[in-house]
């Protein structure tokens, strides 16, 4: 589904990425979590082009990324994106947000559109909020809004930027039960997530970064039960010990 | 009358395009509900009816009234501007009128003024780029070159303004053409104490040489039958009293 | 001469010759306003591009009209165009002075709105795949509009009464008229009174309209408030449930 | 008569008279924006104010002198006061006029200003124990100050040139004066080309005041950006440690 | 030292407290918890006069809150206040954002505070910081300055309001080992927080509030132990299971 072949990127003098490699196959959920400033975003803006990098390639279903003829739109309709900070187009209602871009890039029809808008919106409970604008709904119902919007466009994975690190405690759950269900039904999904929690329940797979580089990739089955390298250990103790 | 031959030189026949500065009441100014009046409203229709022209009057200011005339936005500008040798260098000049300034102060002054002189030290408001500023400056200059105080002189775009500052008495006179003296006496608060200083001659200006001959000859025609007399006299103006002609760059004049 | 004259005050301002003079500047303001909207708008987004050949150009146009008076501007287009053949109504030349010199000052105003839309927005548009015009047109403007409507709304008061400047070309807006008639009866004050009065009529007719727009670009960042107030008071309720 | 001359152009732009035309334009243009943010940082303050008997009358202020013109406002000043016995020279009752009108405007700059500042902080200065005053003085306008800066450095070019409506009280500034030297040539297109370089220099040399103003403004807003590149470079070493 | 005898307060017709009363005695450390909107931050606020509350008194060191002959600066000196988004004033640098108040509030001199300042700053860790702006620093070590900012007034006891809640997880750690330090050394402490690790090792008591009332105030070690309400230990259950 997603090939990453020696994926390297640069700011300025500084080496984000070190010539990174993974293979995501179809359905897998893989997990992406290491220090902050490991270049987890960057990986992650890579595959859809929210990034540019200098070399190596990407393939999404087939799809170079980094390739003068590549249809940005198709490869972005291909992999839907959710940011930490939700990002719903705040002068747009919430259908509105979740009807904009299937209308508009994919050019389909208003009625069979609303019709899946609704039916999106019923499956991350909304259904009663479609007309709300984005700030009147909390924290953890915007990030299910903005999971609705990315799902509208059909797409073949989902990638996921902490999608729950700007919620308050409460609204993180809520969040997390979409994605677990997602996860559940068979989407594809990458995800960088400190929720330990969430990767333990329906991870495949743990890509580990630090310093650029995807210094572990292994089964999560493995990663929890401690049969991976070492610095990622460390990490998830480190992490486990201070649940916050 | 019968009609003459065709008037050759026009913008727009057959209409008379004239523009004044309507900031000369009683001469020239605009009424309450926006008609353009005064005497030299009058003028150029007598002469535009005996050229069997329409006449058309616009309102313009006094800085566009050479420019406007040069690019062909009008035929005439019959506005009074004074004739100066060097206006009529630039425009052909038809002197018709004869203008003077007067000296307008508070009702109750302690000044009384015999000559302008007496007026040294004093600030004085006139209207921007009128025949008033420019004597107005000539006369300061003269003080000064004799060493007394000069004046200090206050530009006001527009006569109205001036006279309402000499009420307020933020200035101490208003130099004005004597029509308009009259006119703000009659208004009361201020009189006028000097009056027919600096006689000059008031002039149409055009660009086109055939059409200022043309105007200059029903002018002239004017003056001898006592029309133009009979115009101006109710406004305290006189015409020009000698025989009336062209003067500019096409009919070099021996007049100055 | 008496201090104040209530029938000249009443009698200018039945005038339909200042009437007319008023409508006239509405107009003018009307037309630049929204031409000058235009060119701004593209002034602006020149001015934001990456590309020298683009933004350039735009920096210098409001350097220029922005640093030079209108006055100047307008002179220079009823008296120079002309020189080149090209010759205008006086209203034209007006709208038009009016016209660029609004559109440099109303560029920074767009450009300010532009840059404060949050770049999340835009990099959420892009991942769903919009183009970067359809970006610029359904993302950025819309919620660089509602950020603009403020200074627009400053640059409408003052444009009707910078209308006024197109007096030096002849133009017989509401403060020409007014300042003309002064010449007749020298009722300053009275006359004066009338104008702003008028002045205050459009400018009050303009805020009026302005928190209308306002409340309407408003209306997807007001937390309906009608509905929370209920929300606050039936939380207690709900918060014993299994949130 | 010649489209341009060279030789009038020079004489004018070397003129004494037209230099000190714009000397008494930039003093102008100074001390009513200083004296206009005074009056219009108290207005503002007004207005924000909960007590009606405060900011009703800033309300009525800002109202009044927004809505009406700029030369109406110097005619009834220039001519309306001494009936008052209030005689002013032609310079102060510009400068009163100049401060009066610009103040409504900047009243509305201070207050959008003052409206930014986040309510966050304000909280943590009162939690600290500072007054009223003190966090007025010490938190509020310190931090509302960066944020008004761009407006004012708009504020400021426009009144550069909105001084030459002080002309209809027969103020020699630098429009009115070369307005004077056009009666005498007609040279009106190279006067007004001497002009408008005269305002693009004060206009430009203000852009570069105010730059650097802003600079300093910005400064604790930088994220020190030599600092945080060197962090950045050093960055895959130092979180192999205990972060 | 600080005493609650039934503070009530209303917005309008909405009754966020309901007649709290509870008594903190000089050295206790009391985290407050209880879900979101119950109204854990009015309560705070109250304590120093951020929010007014229309019945009850709060006594603060003796001193009546709610009294129009109480001097607010020096109630406020007397309990210093760590707000969720850190709030350093972001014009100073933070060596001035420690000074400003006890220099403008507690007209004290320069050089004493000065050093003051600097001790304050080794403590909290901050100590080659101290010429920077806030901007320049991380989420945890502003809300280390805001701490050393609230402790330079000399306070009698300090009140946090989810001082962690807003920080990414990495960061969370730094800022509890500063607070866990204050309370070790024997500070008055108020604390809204959903860190139950922290709440565990320090508390002394813990406050739970639901709708505005206190419905539970008991010693933490029967709080940790299952031998509080029913209601709280349904929170403390839901806490630890999804530690976020
Ligand atoms: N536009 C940029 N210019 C320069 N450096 C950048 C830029 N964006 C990111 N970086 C740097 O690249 C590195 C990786 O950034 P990235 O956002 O990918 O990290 P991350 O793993 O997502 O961290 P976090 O967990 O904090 O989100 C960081 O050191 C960051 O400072
Ligand atoms: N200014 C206000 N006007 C009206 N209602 C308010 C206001 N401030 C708070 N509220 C309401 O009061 C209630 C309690 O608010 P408070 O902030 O004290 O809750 P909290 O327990 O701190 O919640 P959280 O955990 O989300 O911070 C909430 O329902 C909130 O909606
Ligand atoms: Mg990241
Ligand atoms: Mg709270």
């Amino acid at each position: 589904m997603i090939t990453l072949d020696t994926v390297t990127k640069s700011y300025g003098a500084f080496q984000v990425l070190k010539g990174c490699s993974a293979e995501i196959g179809r359905g897998e959920v893989v997990v992406v979590c290491g220090p902050s400033g490991s270049g987890k975003s960057t990986l992650i803006k890579c595959i859809n082009a929210l990034e540019t990098f200098e070399s190596g390639q990407i393939y999404v279903d087939g799809m170079a990324v980094r390739s003068a003829n590549t249809d940005h739109s198709a490869l972005r309709a291909k992999a839907g994106m959710v940011f930490q900070s939700f990002e719903l187009f705040s002068h747009l209602s919430i259908l509105d947000n979740i009807m904009l871009a299937p209308r508009l890039v994919q050019k389909r029809g208003k009625e069979e559109l609303c019709e899946h808008a609704k039916m999106l919106l019923r499956r991350v409970g909304l259904e009663q909020h479609a007309d709300k604008y984005p700030i009147a709904l909390s924290g953890g119902q915007q990030q299910r809004a903005a999971i609705a919007r990315a799902l509208a466009m059909k797409p073949d994975v989902m990638l996921f930027d902490e999608p729950t690190s700007a919620l308050d405690p409460e609204m993180v759950q809520e969040v997390l039960q979409v994605m677990t269900e997602l996860a559940r039904e068979g989407m594809t999904m990458m995800c960088v997530t400190h929720e330990m929690g969430f990767a333990r329940q329906v991870a495949t797979r743990i890509l580990f970064v630090d310093a650029g580089e995807i210094v572990d990739d292994c089964p999560a089955a493995d990663f929890f039960a401690g049969r991976c390298s070492a610095r990622a250990q460390a990490f998830l103790r480190f992490e486990e010990a201070h649940p916050s | 009358a019968p009609c003459p031959q065709a008037v050759e030189g026009l913008i727009s026949p057959p209409h008379l395009v004239m523009a004044t500065n309507p900031t000369l009441p009683p001469l020239q100014y605009v009424t309450v509900d926006g008609q353009i009046a005064g005497m030299r409203v009058e003028l150029g229709n007598e002469i535009a009816r005996r050229l069997c022209l329409t006449p058309v009057m616009l309102s313009t200011s006094f800085a566009q009234l050479t420019l406007g005339l040069l690019e062909k936005r009008w035929d005439v500008i019959n506005t009074g501007m004074f004739y100066t040798a060097q206006r009529a260098r630039l425009m052909e000049m038809i002197p018709y009128e004869i203008q003077a300034i007067s000296v307008s102060l508070n009702d109750d002054s302690a000044l009384h003024p015999a000559r302008l002189e007496d007026l040294s030290g004093s600030s004085i408001g006139v209207e921007m780029g009128g025949i008033e500023e420019h004597h107005a400056r000539e006369a300061d200059q003269a003080l000064r070159n004799a060493r007394r105080p000069g004046f200090d002189i206050k530009t006001f775009q527009n006569v109205g303004i001036a006279f309402a500052a000499l009420r307020a008495r933020q200035v101490t006179a208003v130099f004005s053409i004597d029509a308009v003296a009259r006119r703000n006496a009659l208004q009361g608060g201020v009189k006028p104490v000097l009056k027919g200083l600096y006689p000059t001659p008031v002039a149409l200006a055009l660009r086109d040489p055939a059409l200022a001959q043309r105007l200059a000859d029903v002018l002239e025609a004017m003056r001898e039958d006592g029309t133009l007399e009979r115009l101006m006299a109710p406004y305290g103006v006189v015409p020009f009293p000698g025989r009336i002609v062209v003067s500019g760059p096409s009919h070099p004049s021996d007049m100055h | 001469m008496q201090i104040w004259s209530w029938h000249g005050f009443f009698t200018y301002l039945g005038s339909p010759y200042i009437f007319r003079g008023a409508l006239i500047t509405v107009y003018m303001t009307a037309v630049s306003m929204v031409m000058g909207f235009l060119l701004g708008l593209l002034i602006a987004v020149m001015k934001r591009s990456q590309r020298r050949l683009l933004s350039w150009p735009a920096r210098f146009y409001v350097w220029f009209f922005r640093g030079t008076p209108l006055l100047v501007q307008l002179v220079v287009i009823y008296t120079g165009l002309p020189k080149l053949d090209i010759r205008l109504s006086v209203l034209a030349c007006s709208i038009i002075g009016l016209t660029l010199n609004e559109a440099a000052y109303l560029a920074e105003i767009i450009r300010a709105g532009l840059n404060a839309v949050p770049t999340g927005q835009i990099a959420a548009a892009r991942a769903l795949g919009l183009s970067e015009r359809q970006i610029a047109w359904r993302i950025a403007f819309p919620q660089a509009f509602r950020l603009i409507i403020p200074p627009l709304g400053n640059s409408v008061n003052g444009l009707l009464k910078t209308t006024s400047v197109t007096s030096v070309i002849s133009m017989e807006e509401l403060m020409q008229r007014s300042q003309i008639l002064v010449q007749d009866q020298f009722m300053v004050l009275e006359l004066f009174s009338v104008a702003a009065l008028y002045y205050l009529l459009m400018t009050t007719a303009w805020d009026f309209l302005q928190r209308r727009i306002e409340h309407y670009a408003e209306r997807p960042y007001r937390r309906q408030q009608k509905t929370a107030a209920v929300e606050a008071i039936e939380l207690p309720a709900t918060t014993q449930d299994a949130r």
